[in-house]
């Protein structure tokens, strides 16, 4: 089961959430990004993220298997979406199971952070004024 | 000639015009397989900007053309 | 409606975290504190949680309160157990909306530490060996 | 004599037998009033390790003892 994967429709947190549960792990830390109405003072209607899939499943992997190394953790688990988003719509998923809350917080910072750094998947954008691009942060 | 099919992904692929070509090529490493596209379709993303993976891993700029392969520029990234 | 509040039976994770969703969050995190097998190597059967209420519920507030203040957050909410609590389940939740994570981030980890030393809420455990005890951590 | 109501949580109230209890006592301060109840109940936990609170709130300990009013003695919390 890779703990890492790529959605192309919206899915259920529930499950995941429940397979990191577990009678070891007494702290749970999760993070989720949404699609915004804005972004950098524009108006944004929707957003639509693509993948270079086989690659950015063994990247998220690896970050995962990363995480699992350097802190005191159970279990991770992270679900990025692609696909048409809409404002409101969840659009990342990062879970954490561990024994205390420094190891919990501390993965589940790292997984995202390298995610939006590493994994190769690209936001597009749709403004309000019409126009519309890809976001290629600077370093 | 070296034959690979390279990917092209977000502006890139707008640039481009198409998700994959076909590429026959004399360059002898990777950079010079991107400049040489990079003059072809007009891409505005210096390499310095850029990653390059082939046949699904991350690669090095100096890596030869390996016939066969499949290459991938990737843009800055933008997910979460 | 308070942001803090004491449970006195399990409760629903869906709509707390409902209530935090909005279009000018793009981050949310969360926390979770649920009941170990075990506490410093010995193991636990279950526990139970008492609260001073009304100084518990005035104290929380103010914790989340705090945390509004301190950091550039949306909103935030904590609900703790109380009363009888088996291996496995929920003590206590924390969520936090934010434009960025590094906010939600320090947010409900704020919120979480602060709530541990100093909300009036009691641990009394139960152990295999058939002892019992209330926890009184030092500082 | 001044009259209020203490309440006990946790451990003090496992070692008073008793949840709340009505006091009269002289004591000037809500320091003296835990020290007195201290000795007649046998409590472990000393001033530097407990909070105060009056009526819902957290209060000091030289606050004088009020009439009527519910005191709390509040050992180590262990939330969370």
């Amino acid at each position: 089961m890779p703990r890492f994967r790529l959605s192309d429709a919206p899915f259920d947190i529930e499950p995941l959430r429940s397979a990191l549960l577990g009678a070891r792990a007494g702290a749970f830390s999760s993070f989720e990004g949404w699609v915004r109405d804005h972004n950098e003072g524009r108006a944004v209607l929707g957003l639509r993220y693509e993948a270079y899939a086989a690659l950015a499943e063994a990247e998220g992997e690896r970050v995962i298997d990363e995480a699992l190394a350097k802190f005191e953790i159970v279990d991770a688990r992270c679900v990025h979406r692609i696909g048409d988003l809409a404002i409101g719509d969840l659009a990342v998923w990062v879970g954490v199971s561990a024994a205390h809350r420094d190891a919990a917080f501390a993965a589940s910072r790292y997984i995202i952070d390298e995610v939006k750094a590493r994994v190769p998947i690209w936001k597009h954008e749709r403004y309000a004024g019409g126009d519309a691009g890809w976001l290629h942060p600077d370093g | 000639m070296t034959r690979a099919t390279v990917l092209y992904f977000a502006s890139l692929r707008d640039a481009a015009g198409r998700s994959a070509e076909a590429v026959e090529s004399d360059a002898a490493d990777l950079r010079s397989l991107y400049e040489e596209l990079r003059g072809r379709h007009g891409f505005v993303l210096p390499i310095a900007r850029l990653r390059v993976a082939v046949d699904g891993a991350f690669a090095d700029w100096n890596d030869g053309l390996r016939e066969g392969s499949e290459v991938a520029f990737i843009p800055p990234v933008s997910g979460g």
